[in-house]
């Protein structure tokens, strides 16, 4: 049997795949912070705590209230989304006349709190949340085993992702969109309410958040600190793209988990840092990121 | 080239300045001193060596943010990494800990220099999320690395004798040394802000495409400032690793690059003493609340979103609209 | 007034994600006058100023300055050639007085000083020339005064107090008359004319009267191209400008 | 909710104020994680845990008790900023429990430089009674010495011969992995391969694949909290128990089999010292605590309430709380209580006693929410710790 770099094939395709499906997660997380930057200019370091608070609702739906996996797909994200609406009219929309970076500060604090809230009502053990029965079991592709979950996963992100790409530009909606990020005024204009048209982005964006940590509750531990270190590889991601386009974040997402699948397999002790050390390698060459428009 | 303004709300209250130290910034530095000669016969020394390093610190960060206008979110870097360097110059190298803070202080800034470059090509927010993420990847390395102990870190750190001849093993000694270094470094931000230097930074500050009209070569300068706040952040992780005998993860780890950016929004960014005042604060709170474990983080969480929505002058920023000075 | 080009870009060409903002611009401008460039609305006047002081990095074309290529320059060093440019939205520092806006600008001759460890009170010696500065666009009773609370118009002279600071050999200025009131339209104007005794300045400008008042040629704008040049009387009367201008609702 | 906030416990006080016995006031401090990854193991419970050992000891014996406690959010600057502060303001005496080793070796040193003493329960590292030894220290559960014999040696006994690491990528994975592998290599078994993850790490995914692939018939995991929460659940994700290979946690406590459920756990081989089940004396003692608690004790609660215990006895023999006199009575005197039985403090500071190989169950033999183990093998108290001579504690020689 012929290696590749010392590494059987079929085990560089089964790592390969592993790095897709945690790109899967990268994309979702990159694509609501580039849809909510693009409209709101705001980096929204809630992000990380609002993917945490995605698996903790789909928890408390099927502990409290008996709501399966499947209902919380659909329920969490909306929920989760509403309290982001809350918070962008309560909050957030008072700081958008500021310079950006309160709104980083602000959103930074958010973070804080619902972490610790979190941390003091649930421990921070991590709480168990079943892969529901449908999905449980796997399938042996002959080059490793591959747990129907994690396929899922791929597909249902790469499904919603997609899905936004398309209303995002090629909507009338998502028309709207793209120019109220340009040129707020002349929308509002048009009588497009461009306030609400924020506010539903952000919960959009949110959601997007949520819905991320609905699919990654059966797979790690739900539990109050998820968000917290992903948060700052999502935002490595975010710098090496550059936020220039839906589609832009998207593949970088994808991208960057493969990249550092690959590491796991050839240099695992480098595989918590490769992404850090590819967004150096981009900040020399392209500033302004993979998919970043000039200035 | 990009040319988006970073034109933060600094520093509202940093209006006409006299050339040279104002009387009254010269009389709240004097009350300082005097405070802190006194302090350690009324407070605990140890305590307030901490408070006095996170001041330190504290005032480094807001030496780049508050007059240069660029917002690091990955701090900790310097000061834990100055930390690190420093507990080893004077455990495995015995150096005397005057010269172990200066080895620290020079690995921060050598740090700062190598980070900063990359950094200051991106701007604003994204300034920002860059120097968190090298800030995880020194952490990265903090772990990993033989000589950082990984998550014990380095114990034990010898107090040593100052010049090699003043024993710094009883607190007082220490303290009054402690004292010494922060008041210089404090001293020194003071003058950068106040220089020619500063002047230019200012105007960086407050519309950079504008220095650039004029033929600055504004990175240069915005690098040169990054490094002296990673510097000055050095001496105060520097000095705190030989104050506790110990560097540790905590130094290097995000949620101190998140302390420091709130001890300054909370003082007062672009203010002289805000920081300082802020890092009491914090430091106080952590002190004397750790029984509360979880409520420190939200309690710390809470005073961002309200300092952010009500108060973004910070209290000294407050008090010196009030008494119409710049403090 | 010598007739030689002190600036010239050919085949400047700045090409956006989708759009062509400047296609394949060819422009002169002659040492010692004053050059206006109009156009209407999205003609790529702005896109056009940034590519010249290397604001934004053209697609394709070539810049020279004085004979010299400086199409790869940063714009920092574009401006210490001489060539120092104004903003379309008054570019003060908002939180520092008169006095010290004009004084930072001739702060520059000390070269790249980081002397951080020096008092700023080195920069006193640069006092009295700024006030002279400031004398000369009727600024001395604001010297110090925060340049954030200056009125509009005010904040306009400080700015090109400012500029004249550098004693530049060329001025670019970006709508310098805009949103301003016809008095402070009329001291501007004459301020620009008596700078520019011994200097070369371009601009970009809305408000025709002036253009027509102070320009001695003229460059048009549309769509990215150069449409027509020459002086006013020339181009009022150009077909194609007075359609561009009537095409897109401008008088 | 988890109750927060001083715990003050001042027994006896008036009841004994007539008497003619000299009082002797304690002033026991419980330094532990009352919000991080270790809460739920330490936390509160451990201050409770003390709490029982003071009311046990009995309030007729002339000593007043005071519990205080404090979180060190398994951060030694912390830690050490509060055991300064307990021992220079506060008149502390004692520090008890201490998990994460950073941490309790920080507390190691300056209980030391104080002269006071450390009761440690809660922290895994054998360097506390080996090269850091203290004189002024007592380690009494557990040890990264005797999990990596307990698990390493039995597995192999039983027939895991090849073992493929999961190393948590910083100094305490790797001093894991370094101890286990050498107990497995003497033991005739062989290590075919490691891989360092990342630490902290979410996705271990990766590593199981290479694992499962190396072939090897025990995957040890060397990391611990979260990481090994983490890793024990994508591996029953991937079905690696169900091909046959046997995960051995290396530091796995009974609240996190708890947490993770036996759908997931079962089939886990570990080791500890204690389990709430083992007896009727543990058992009693454990309803107790899970009275006051609303959970079982773990390992390192029940270590904080025997050393406590201990240490009031050692009080009351000498007449005084002088800590050098203390400590040569705790080391003198043999240990007894109900929930490690009868045991020694060595020289070095070591506590020793039985420790125990469980299998986690699986869900249909449980009985209830907290039956969880059942136990393989009792490794005697001279085996279980490593030797005396072999720790290279300055304090033996």
């Amino acid at each position: 049997m012929f290696e590749l770099l010392g590494i059987p094939p079929q085990a560089l395709f089964g790592q390969l795949l592993l790095g897709l499906i945690n790109g899967s997660f990268y994309a979702l997380l990159s694509l609501g912070l580039a849809i909510i930057f693009g409209l709101l200019n705001i980096i929204n370091f809630t992000h990380g705590a609002q993917y945490m608070m995605g698996a903790f609702v789909a928890w408390m739906l099927l502990n409290y209230v008996g709501i399966p996996y499947w209902g919380a797909l659909f329920l969490v994200p909306v929920i989760v989304g509403v309290t982001g609406v809350v918070l962008e009219r309560l909050l957030i929309s008072r700081l958008y006349h500021l310079d950006h970076l309160y709104g980083l500060l602000l959103t930074f604090g958010l973070a804080l709190i619902i972490t610790g809230v979190f941390r003091n009502q649930y421990g921070i053990s991590g709480l168990p949340y079943a892969i529901p029965g449908q999905l449980s079991g796997g399938q042996n592709l002959g080059f490793m085993f591959l747990p129907n979950y994690r396929g899922w996963v791929v597909v249902a992100s790469l499904v919603v992702c997609l899905a936004t790409w398309f209303v995002i530009e090629k909507t009338r909606l998502g028309a709207y969109l793209r120019a109220a990020t340009e040129n707020p005024t002349m929308v509002g204009a048009f009588g497009i309410n461009v306030p609400r048209l924020i506010t539903l982005t952000y919960g959009f964006g949110v959601g997007l958040a949520a819905f991320a940590g609905v699919l990654a509750a059966p797979i790690y531990s739900v539990n109050p600190n998820m968000g917290a270190d992903v948060i700052i590889v999502v935002f490595a991601v975010v710098v090496i793209g550059g936020m220039g386009s839906i589609l832009g974040s998207i593949l970088t997402g994808f991208g960057l988990g493969l990249v550092e699948g690959l590491t796991r397999v050839f240099y695992p002790e480098g595989s918590a840092v490769v992404i850090f050390v590819i967004m150096a390698i981009v900040l020399l060459v392209k500033p302004a990121g993979l998919f970043g428009r000039e200035a | 080239m990009a040319t988006q303004t970073s034109s933060l709300d600094l520093s509202r209250s940093a209006g006409v300045e006299a050339p040279g130290m104002p009387a009254l910034h010269m009389w709240i530095f004097a009350g300082l001193l005097l405070f802190g000669l006194v302090a350690p016969y009324i407070l605990y020394p140890v305590f307030v060596m901490k408070v006095l390093c996170f001041a330190l610190f504290a005032c480094a960060f807001n030496l780049l943010l508050g007059f240069g206008g660029l917002l690091s979110f990955g701090h900790a870097a310097y000061f834990g990494s100055a930390s690190y360097v420093s507990a080893h110059a004077a455990k495995v190298w015995g150096l005397t800990p005057e010269l172990a803070i200066l080895t620290g202080t020079l690995a921060a800034a050598g740090l700062g220099l190598a980070i900063g470059s990359l950094a200051i090509r991106r701007q604003g927010i994204y300034f920002a999320m860059v120097t968190l993420a090298f800030a995880q990847m020194v952490f990265f390395f903090s772990i990993q690395a033989p000589f950082t102990g990984g998550e014990d870190g380095i114990q034990s750190v010898p107090r040593g004798h100052l010049f090699g001849l003043i024993s710094m093993a009883p607190d007082r000694n220490l303290y009054f040394f402690v004292l010494a270094v922060v008041f210089i470094g404090l001293l020194v931000i003071y003058r950068i802000i106040h220089s020619p230097f500063g002047q230019v930074l200012k105007g960086i500050r407050d519309n950079e495409p504008r220095m650039v009209s004029l033929g600055y070569r504004t990175r240069r300068y915005k690098l040169a400032v990054f490094v002296l706040s990673a510097a000055l952040a050095g001496v105060a992780g520097a000095t705190k690793a030989i104050v506790f005998q110990l560097a540790s993860l905590t130094d290097v780890y995000w949620t101190m690059s998140g302390e420091v950016v709130l001890m300054t929004l909370l003082g007062g960014m672009g203010t002289v003493f805000g920081p300082i005042l802020g890092a009491a604060v914090i430091v106080t709170m952590q002190n004397y609340l750790a029984t509360f474990g979880d409520w420190v983080t939200i309690g710390q969480g809470i005073i961002f979103v309200v300092a952010v929505m009500l108060f973004r002058e910070g209290i000294v920023g407050v008090l010196a609209r009030i008494i119409r000075r710049p403090l | 007034m010598s007739g030689d080009t002190i600036l010239e870009a050919s085949g400047l060409t700045k090409e956006f994600k989708g759009f062509v903002a400047v296609a394949n611009v060819d422009l002169k401008v002659r040492r010692g006058s004053i050059h206006a460039l109009i156009g209407p609305n999205g003609a790529g006047k702005t896109t056009c100023f940034n590519l010249l002081t290397k604001f934004l990095q053209p697609t394709r074309g070539t810049i020279r300055y004085n004979g010299r290529d400086i199409t790869a320059m940063q714009p920092a060093d574009i401006a210490r050639l001489g060539l120092v440019r104004s903003f379309q939205i008054s570019a003060v520092f908002p939180k520092m007085t008169a006095l010290e806006n004009v004084r930072i600008a001739l702060q520059r001759r000390r070269g790249d000083s980081f002397d951080f460890w020096r008092s700023e009170k080195v920069l006193a010696a640069f006092n009295d020339e700024a006030a002279a500065l400031l004398e000369d666009v009727g600024l001395t009773e604001f010297s110090a005064t925060p340049a954030g609370e200056l009125p509009y118009g005010r904040k306009r002279a400080l700015e090109i107090a400012t500029t004249l600071a550098l004693d530049p050999e060329m001025l670019l200025l970006d709508e310098p008359m805009a949103g301003m009131t016809q008095e402070d339209i009329d001291r501007i104007s004459t301020l620009i004319r008596r700078i520019a005794a011994n200097r070369t300045i371009f601009m970009v400008e809305h408000n025709l009267s002036v253009v027509a008042s102070l320009s001695d040629r003229i460059t048009v704008l549309a769509r990215g191209e150069v449409l027509a040049e020459g002086d006013y009387a020339v181009v009022s009367k150009d077909a194609r400008v007075i359609e561009a201008y009537i095409g897109s609702g401008h008088g | 909710m988890r109750k927060t906030g001083f715990i003050v416990a001042s027994l006896a006080g008036l009841l004994m104020a007539g008497t003619a016995f000299a009082q002797t006031a304690v002033k026991i401090g419980v330094l532990n994680d009352r919000s991080g990854i270790y809460a739920d193991i330490t936390g509160e419970g451990s201050a409770v845990a003390a709490q029982m050992a003071a009311e046990d000891f009995g309030t007729d014996k002339g000593i007043t008790v005071e519990v205080v406690s404090a979180d060190h959010q398994n951060k030694p600057d912390v830690g050490s900023n509060i055991a300064r502060q307990w021992y220079d303001t506060e008149g502390v005496d004692v520090i008890a429990d201490v998990p994460t080793s950073s941490v309790a070796l920080a507390v190691n040193d300056i209980t030391r430089e104080k002269n006071k003493i450390f009761l440690n329960s809660g922290a895994a590292t054998s360097d506390l009674t080996g090269s850091k030894c203290s004189p002024n220290t007592v380690h009494w559960t557990y040890d990264t010495w005797q999990l990596a014999h307990g698990t390493g040696g039995a597995m192999v006994a039983a027939g895991g011969k090849t073992w493929f690491f999961l190393t948590a990528d910083y100094a305490f994975g790797h001093a894991l992995e370094r101890d286990t592998s050498a107990v497995v290599t003497a033991a005739g078994g062989e290590v075919i391969g490691s891989v360092k993850t990342p630490f902290p790490g979410t996705d271990f995914s990766s590593f199981l694949l290479q694992a499962q692939a190396s072939g090897a018939q025990v995957i040890g995991l060397a990391n611990a909290g979260g990481d090994t929460v983490n890793s024990m659940k994508q591996a029953a994700e991937f079905g690696i128990t169900q091909a046959g290979q046997s995960i051995a946690g290396l530091l796995v406590f009974v609240n996190d089999i708890h947490a993770l459920g036996l759908d997931v756990a079962q089939g886990l081989v570990l080791t500890e010292t204690f389990y709430w089940d083992l007896n009727d004396k543990t058992r009693e003692w454990s309803a107790r605590f899970e009275e006051k608690t609303g959970k079982k004790p773990s390992m390192i609660q029940a270590g904080v309430y025997a050393s406590v215990l201990h240490y009031l006895k050692a009080v009351e023999a000498v007449g005084s709380k002088d800590p050098e006199a203390v400590m040569a009575k705790m080391k003198e005197m043999p240990t007894d209580d109900p929930l490690f039985g009868q045991g020694v403090v060595r020289a070095d500071g070591r506590k020793t006693h039985d420790a125990y190989l469980f299998r986690v169950k699986k869900p249909a033999d449980s009985k209830g929410p907290w039956d969880l183990y059942e136990t393989v093998a009792t490794i005697p108290a001279d085996k279980a710790f490593r030797p005396l001579a072999d720790g290279g504690c300055p304090l033996v020689q």
